[in-house]
C-alpha cells in the first residue's frame, strides 16, 4: 500500500467576529471609498429585503427568498467580478446582482409575477436566477467555456447553495470545468439548511469545499460572513480564472438567518438558540466595528445613508407597484422569436377572452418551497 | 366524522398504510420535520421514525432511484418531489427503470413504488412551479399516472397506489390541496385504479377532465344546467392507463366531447382521448371535440397564470360551440 | 455528384455550417477523434479543432445544460446524445431551461442550440437503444422538434435547425441513417421548418409519418397503388410545431387518415394528429382515424423488436380497414 | 489561513505484475482450492469472453461488451461477495455475474436480444446489466438502505465504470449513500477508457477515487489487474459495510484491452503502441505466475482446465443458440403484474399480426455504442 494523492482544505478569514483584522487586510481595504461603498451595499440589499418581505406579508409581492445574514457573500462577488463577467446566480443572490446593476425593481417583478423583470437593463449578459436548484451550473459551464474559446480575459461566477451540490448537475458542471479549465469560479453559499433539511444531512463531507476536490478542482472554504475574505477570495479565484488557470470552488460558510422564503416558518424545524447563536456573526455588524475602528464610518454617516437608502428602496417599490401587468398576449411574445404559424391562432383567442377579474397577488402562503 | 382536505388525505393515505404495512416507507426532500412543504407528510416522522421517513439530499435523480432499489428489496416507497417543476430530472429513472424492470427481469424484480408530486397552477406560486406535464409519463409504458380532484379520491386513489404492484405517478393538484373539505372515513379502503370516475350525469356533452379542472368543469356543468343543458362530467382520475370504455359510453350518449386541462395542448392528454373518440367513437360525434386547455405557451409568472389556465368561461364556451353543430 | 446516405448528410450540413458560421460548434461523447459513434462528426474535428468539436465527460445533463450556456453566449451549439434511450437526464435542461430562456428574459436571452440524438429501432441495438419518444419533446412549449426522413432533408433540415435562433431538437432516424442514398448539393440551402412534406400525392386517403416509417408508409401507399387506391403519404419532419393545415387539407380530399408511427400509442405525437383531425376535420373524415404504431408496452429487445415496430402490413391493414368506410 | 481538512489516496497492490508478493498475502491466498477456484472463473470469463465475439462477428449474437484484461475485477468482486450481498452491475461485469451464479446462457440471452436472460435462476436479487452509464449506482443506494434498515448483514456492490464517475447520478448516488452511512462498495473500472474518450479527458482529478472525498466517504484505488488485491480490499470494504461503517469506493486500474463493444473498432482513437504496452499487466498471467511459483498450479492442469471450461462454455453455447424466441405477446406479458384493460385489445392486434419474416440477428455493424 502506498499513498498516491493528497489533499488540504484551506479556511481564509481576515476579520474575526468582532470586525478585528486576524492579518495583513488586502489592498482594496485600504481605500476608504472603495469598502464605504460595499458596505452601502451591504445595507442597501438588507434594507431592501425588509421591505420585500413586508410588500409579501402585506399581499403585495409573491413568495420571496431573503438573503438575511448572507448578504457579505453577494456583496463580495459583485465587487470581485468585473462588468465583463458574467454571473449566473441561485434565487438568494440579490447582493450580487445590485452590485452588477440589476435594479431592485426587477428583483420585485420578479418575485411579483413578472418576467419583465429578468430583462436587465445593465449586466445583460447574466443570467436571470434559476429556481431548479443546481441546474445553472451548467449553464455556467457553457458560458466560461464561450469566455475561454473567444480568448477573452473575462470569467464566469455560479452561485449556489449548500443543497445544490447534493445535485448531480452541479457535480457535472464542477467535473466539466476541471476538464476543460474553465475561466469559472464556483461560490457555495453554505448557510446550513436547504429549507429543513441542515447541511449534515445534506452530505457526510466535513467540508463542502472539498466537493472540488471529485473534479480535480482548487476548492477552499472562506468565513461568508467576512466580506473583506469573500472579495479578496474572489478576486484571488477570478485572477487564476481570467490567467488561464482554470477553475475554482469556493465555500462561503454562513448562516440563514431568516426563513427559507416567506412561504417557509423556520421554526417548524430549527430552535430558536441555534438562531441566536449565530446572533454575534453578522457581516453588517463585522463591517461596522473594522471601519468604524480604521475611522472609515462614523454613526452620523450610518444614520445618513440609512435615510438615502431607505428612500431608494421606496422609489423602487413605487415604480414596481405603479407598473400595470403586461398583456396577456405577452406570454407568447417571446416564446420564439418569430412565433410559429402554428400557434398565431392560440395567441388570438387568448386575446379573445376575457379572464376573471384578477388578484395579482399571492394567495395564501399554502406551501413552503 | 371530521372533513378533510385533499391535502389531508393524502397524510391519511400515508399514515393508514405506513400503519398497515411497515414495508411502506416516504422519502423525499423536506418530508421529515418539516411533514414536507405542503404538510403532505404532517407527522409521519414522529410517528414512525427517521427511517421509514427519510429527508433526501437534494437529489431528485436519487430520489426516483433509490425508491427504485427500494421497491426491487421488497419495500414499498412513496417518494415526493417537492413540486413537478423538479422532477424532470426523475424522468431518466421513470423511463429507463422503474417502467420496465418487470418487464425486462420477466418478472423477476418488480417496482412497486410510488412517485407523488404537487402539479398545477393558481395559488401563484414562483417560476417553474405552476406547470402541469402529466402528459410526459402518460406516455411511458409500464407506469400508471393518477390524479385525485377529491379529498376521498386523493384517499382511495393513493391507497391503491401504494398496493399496487407496479410504478405509478400519483401527481397531486396543489390548487385544489385545501380548497374544499369533505369527510373521508379512515378506514383503509383503497379506490379503483385505471378507471374514470363519474362525477355528473347529464345527455347533452360530455367534459372530461382530471385534477383541478374539475372544479370550473363542474361549475361550467352547473351553468349550462341553468340553461337547461345537461352535461356529463368526467374525471379520468387514472390518466395512464386510459379507461376509454367510460368516455366512449358517455360520448355514444351525448354525442359531443369537451376536454379540458392546464397542460399545454400540444401532445397533452387531451390529444388522447380526442384521439380514441376520433378512432373508436366516431360516428357518434355530432361536433368536433374541444379542447380547453392551457397555451402552447411558457406557462407565465403569476401575475398572468389566470389567464394562462383554462377558465369556467372558457369551458362554456366551448361548449357552447359544440353544442351549436346540430 | 455522389449520392449520400442520411448519415452523411448530417455530416455534410455540420460541415457546412461550421465552414460558414464560426459560432457553430459540437458537443457530445465521442464526435471528436471518433466522428461519433455513428460518424455524423466524422472528420469535423480534424478539420475544426478540438475547440469547436468538443469531446464531453459521460454527462447528459451537462451537455444539454452547457449548450445553453454557449447559446445565450451567442454560439450555435450542436450538441449530440449518442442515443435517443440516455437524453432523459437533458430533459430539465430542455424544459426548465432551453425551451423558456427567450420567454423568461423577455427576448434579452435566447437559446439558439440544437441538440441532436439518434432515435428509433430496427438495427437489433442493445436495450435501451432503440425507443421513440418524440412525443416528450413535442410536448413542451418553446421547443422545436425536427426529424428528417431523407439525406435531402436531414441536410436541408439540420441547416434550418442550426440557423434557427430558438432550441431545435433534431431527431434522426437511425434504421434509415444508411439505407437510401440520394444526391445532396452542398450548398447551404436551408429547407423550411414548421411545415409537412408531400412524399406522394394521392386521391383516396391520407397516411400520416414522420422518420423511419416513412419507408413502410411509402411502401404500403405503393402496394395500394397496385391495388387501384390512390394514397397520400405527408411527412411531418417538424412533429412541433405542428403544420396542421397540410394535414387537414389533404384529409378534407381524401376523407381518411392513418398515422403511423414508431412511438407507443398512447399520448404519442399520433394522438395530436388524430385531435387536430377530431377538432377541424371532423365533417371530412369518412372513416375512423387509424393509428398503426408501436405498442404500449416497452420496447422489447431484438429478437423480437420486428414484432413491436409497425410494418407494412400493419400499415396496409389499416388503410384498408379505412377504406372499408363507404 | 488555516488547514481543516486533510485528505490522502492509497494504492492497494499484492502481486507485482509478474505475479512476485510485495507484501505478506491475504489469508484466503493460502487456500490452494480457493485460489485454484478463482483462477478458473477468470479464464471461464475469458474464454466465455472469446467465443461471445465469435457469435458476434459471425452474426449469431448482437452487439456485445469484452471485458477483456479486466476479469479478476469482476472474479475479485464476486469471490469478495456473499451470497447474499447484492450485486448491481454494469454492461462489462460478467465475471462478478458468473461468480454470483448468473449462467452463461443468461448472458448470451441478454446480448442476443431477449429479456430471458435478466431472469437469473440464482442471485435473484441482484440487478440485471444497466445500460444507462451511471444510473443504476442510485439503484444500489435503495438496496443498501433497504438491507441497512432491516438490520441485515449484507451489503450491496455497485460496478461501473470510468465514465459512469462523470455522470450526475452516480455522484448523487455517492452523496447519499455517505449521508446513510450504507452498506454499500462502489466499484469502479477505471479501464482508461469511455468508448474513444481517455480517462484524462473524462476527469482532472488526478484519481477515480478522490471521488469518495466529495460524499464523505473512503475511498482507494487497488491493482485491478491484481486478482488477490480486489478481492482483499472488496472484503476489506464490505466487512465495513457490514459492520456499520459505511460505503467505500473502490477505484479498480485496468486497462480495456478490447474495443469497447463488438461494434466499436478502437483502432480508430488509440495507437496499437499503447495496447502493446499493457499487454504485459494481463491478470491471468500474473496470477497464473503466482500460483505457479506457490506450487498450486501446473501446466496440465492448465491444459486440463481450458479444455474442461471451454465445453463448459459450448455447453452454454449451444443451450443459447437452441432456444427459440419468446412468443411475440410476451411483450405484454410482464409489462404489468395484471395487464390493464386498457391494453388487452392491443395484446390481442398483436398476437393477430404476422410479421415478416425475421432475422433474429444483428443487422450490419452500423455504430459503436
Ligand atoms: C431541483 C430542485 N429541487 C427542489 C427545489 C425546491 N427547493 C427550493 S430551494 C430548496 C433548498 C435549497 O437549499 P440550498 O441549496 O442550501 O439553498 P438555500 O435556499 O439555502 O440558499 C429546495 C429543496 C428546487 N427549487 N429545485
Ligand atoms: C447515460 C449513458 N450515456 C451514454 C451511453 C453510451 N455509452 C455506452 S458505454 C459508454 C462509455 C462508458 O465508459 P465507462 O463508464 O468508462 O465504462 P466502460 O465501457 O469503459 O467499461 C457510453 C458513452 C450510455 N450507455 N449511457
Ligand atoms: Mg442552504
Ligand atoms: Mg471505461
Amino acid at each position: 500500500m502506498k499513498q498516491v494523492a493528497q489533499f488540504a482544505i484551506d479556511y481564509w478569514q481576515y476579520l474575526d467576529s468582532d470586525g478585528r483584522p486576524l492579518d495583513e487586510l488586502p489592498g482594496f481595504a485600504r481605500d476608504p471609498d472603495e469598502m464605504i461603498a460595499m458596505y452601502r451595499a451591504l445595507w442597501s440589499t438588507r434594507l431592501f429585503d425588509r421591505k420585500a418581505i413586508v410588500l409579501q406579508r402585506t399581499g403585495q409581492l409573491g413568495t420571496y427568498a431573503s438573503p438575511l445574514g448572507q448578504e457579505a457573500i453577494g456583496v463580495g462577488v459583485g465587487y470581485a467580478m468585473s462588468s465583463g463577467d458574467v454571473l449566473v446566480p441561485g434565487y438568494r443572490d440579490q447582493a450580487a446582482q445590485f452590485v452588477r446593476g440589476v435594479r431592485m425593481t426587477d428583483i420585485l417583478l420578479y418575485w411579483g409575477g413578472d418576467e419583465r423583470g429578468m430583462d436587465f437593463a445593465v449586466a445583460r449578459e447574466d443570467f436571470p436566477i434559476s429556481i431548479p436548484v443546481g441546474s445553472h451550473a451548467c449553464h455556467a459551464v457553457g458560458i466560461a467555456y464561450a469566455l475561454q474559446l473567444r480568448k477573452e480575459p473575462r470569467a464566469a461566477v455560479c452561485t449556489l447553495g449548500d443543497g445544490a451540490t447534493s445535485k448531480g448537475d452541479f457535480y457535472e458542471s464542477l467535473n466539466a470545468a476541471g476538464v476543460w479549465r474553465l475561466p469559472l469560479v464556483f461560490v457555495v453559499n453554505n448557510n446550513q439548511w436547504a429549507i429543513s433539511v441542515r447541511r449534515s444531512a445534506q452530505s457526510a463531507a466535513q467540508t463542502l469545499a472539498q466537493k472540488a476536490i471529485a473534479g480535480g478542482v482548487r476548492g477552499e472554504q472562506v468565513d461568508g460572513n467576512d466580506l473583506v475574505a469573500v472579495r479578496s477570495r474572489l478576486e484571488e479565484a477570478l485572477a487564476l480564472a481570467r490567467a488561464g488557470e482554470g477553475p475554482t470552488l469556493i465555500e462561503a460558510l454562513s448562516y440563514r438567518m431568516g426563513d427559507h422564503t416567506t412561504a417557509d416558518d423556520a421554526r417548524r424545524y430549527r430552535s430558536q438558540a441555534e438562531l441566536e447563536a449565530q446572533a454575534g456573526f453578522d457581516p453588517i455588524l463585522r463591517m461596522r466595528a473594522w471601519m468604524t475602528s480604521a475611522e472609515y464610518w462614523s454613526d452620523r454617516q450610518e444614520e445618513a445613508l440609512h435615510l438615502e437608502l431607505s428612500a431608494q428602496v421606496e422609489a423602487a417599490v413605487r415604480e414596481y407597484l405603479r407598473m400595470s401587468p403586461q398583456d396577456r398576449q405577452s406570454m407568447f411574445d417571446h416564446l420564439y422569436e418569430t412565433l410559429p404559424a402554428a400557434y398565431v391562432s392560440q395567441r388570438e383567442e387568448l386575446a379573445d377572452t376575457a379572464a376573471e377579474a384578477e388578484e395579482p397577488y399571492l394567495k395564501a402562503g399554502t406551501y413552503d418551497g | 366524522m371530521a372533513e378533510i382536505t385533499l391535502i389531508e388525505a393524502v397524510t391519511q393515505a400515508l399514515a393508514w398504510e405506513m400503519g398497515a404495512d411497515e414495508r411502506v416507507l416516504v422519502l423525499g426532500e423536506d418530508v421529515g420535520v418539516n411533514g414536507g412543504v405542503f404538510r403532505a407528510t404532517l407527522g409521519l416522522q414522529e410517528r414512525f421514525g427517521r427511517d421509514r421517513v427519510i429527508d433526501t439530499p437534494l437529489s431528485e435523480t436519487l430520489i426516483a432511484g433509490m425508491a427504485i432499489g427500494m421497491a426491487a428489496q421488497g419495500l414499498r416507497p412513496v417518494a415526493e418531489i417537492q413540486f413537478m417543476g423538479f422532477i424532470y430530472p426523475a424522468i431518466d429513472q421513470m423511463l429507463n427503470h422503474a417502467s420496465r424492470l418487470r418487464n425486462r427481469t420477466r418478472g423477476r424484480l418488480s417496482c412497486p413504488m410510488v412517485l407523488r408530486a404537487p402539479f398545477g397552477g393558481g395559488i401563484h406560486a414562483p417560476e417553474h412551479h405552476s406547470e402541469s406535464t402529466e402528459a410526459l409519463f402518460a406516455h411511458i409504458p409500464g407506469l400508471r399516472v393518477v390524479i385525485p380532484s377529491s379529498p376521498a379520491r386523493a384517499y382511495g386513489l393513493l391507497l391503491a397506489a401504494i398496493r399496487d404492484p407496479d410504478p405509478v405517478i400519483f401527481l397531486e393538484p396543489k390548487r385544489i390541496y385545501r380548497m374544499l373539505r369533505e369527510s373521508v372515513p379512515d378506514n383503509g379502503e383503497a379506490f379503483p385504479l385505471d378507471t374514470c370516475y363519474l362525477l355528473r350525469e347529464g345527455d347533452d356533452l360530455t367534459l372530461v377532465t382530471w385534477g383541478a379542472m374539475t372544479r370550473e368543469t363542474l361549475a361550467a356543468a352547473e351553468a349550462l344546467a341553468g340553461e337547461g343543458i345537461s352535461a356529463e362530467v368526467i374525471d379520468l382520475a387514472t390518466i395512464k392507463p386510459l379507461d376509454s370504455e367510460t368516455i366512449l359510453e358517455s360520448v355514444a350518449k351525448t354525442g359531443r366531447c369537451v376536454i379540458v386541462h392546464e397542460a399545454a395542448r400540444t401532445c397533452g392528454v387531451g390529444a388522447e382521448v380526442a384521439a380514441v373518440l376520433g378512432e373508436e367513437g366516431l360516428f357518434s360525434l355530432m361536433a368536433p371535440v374541444q379542447r380547453v386547455t392551457g397555451f402552447d405557451t411558457v406557462m407565465p409568472l403569476y401575475r398572468l397564470e389566470d389567464e394562462y389556465l383554462p377558465s369556467e368561461a372558457r369551458v362554456l364556451q366551448a361548449a357552447h360551440r359544440t353544442l351549436e353543430y346540430r
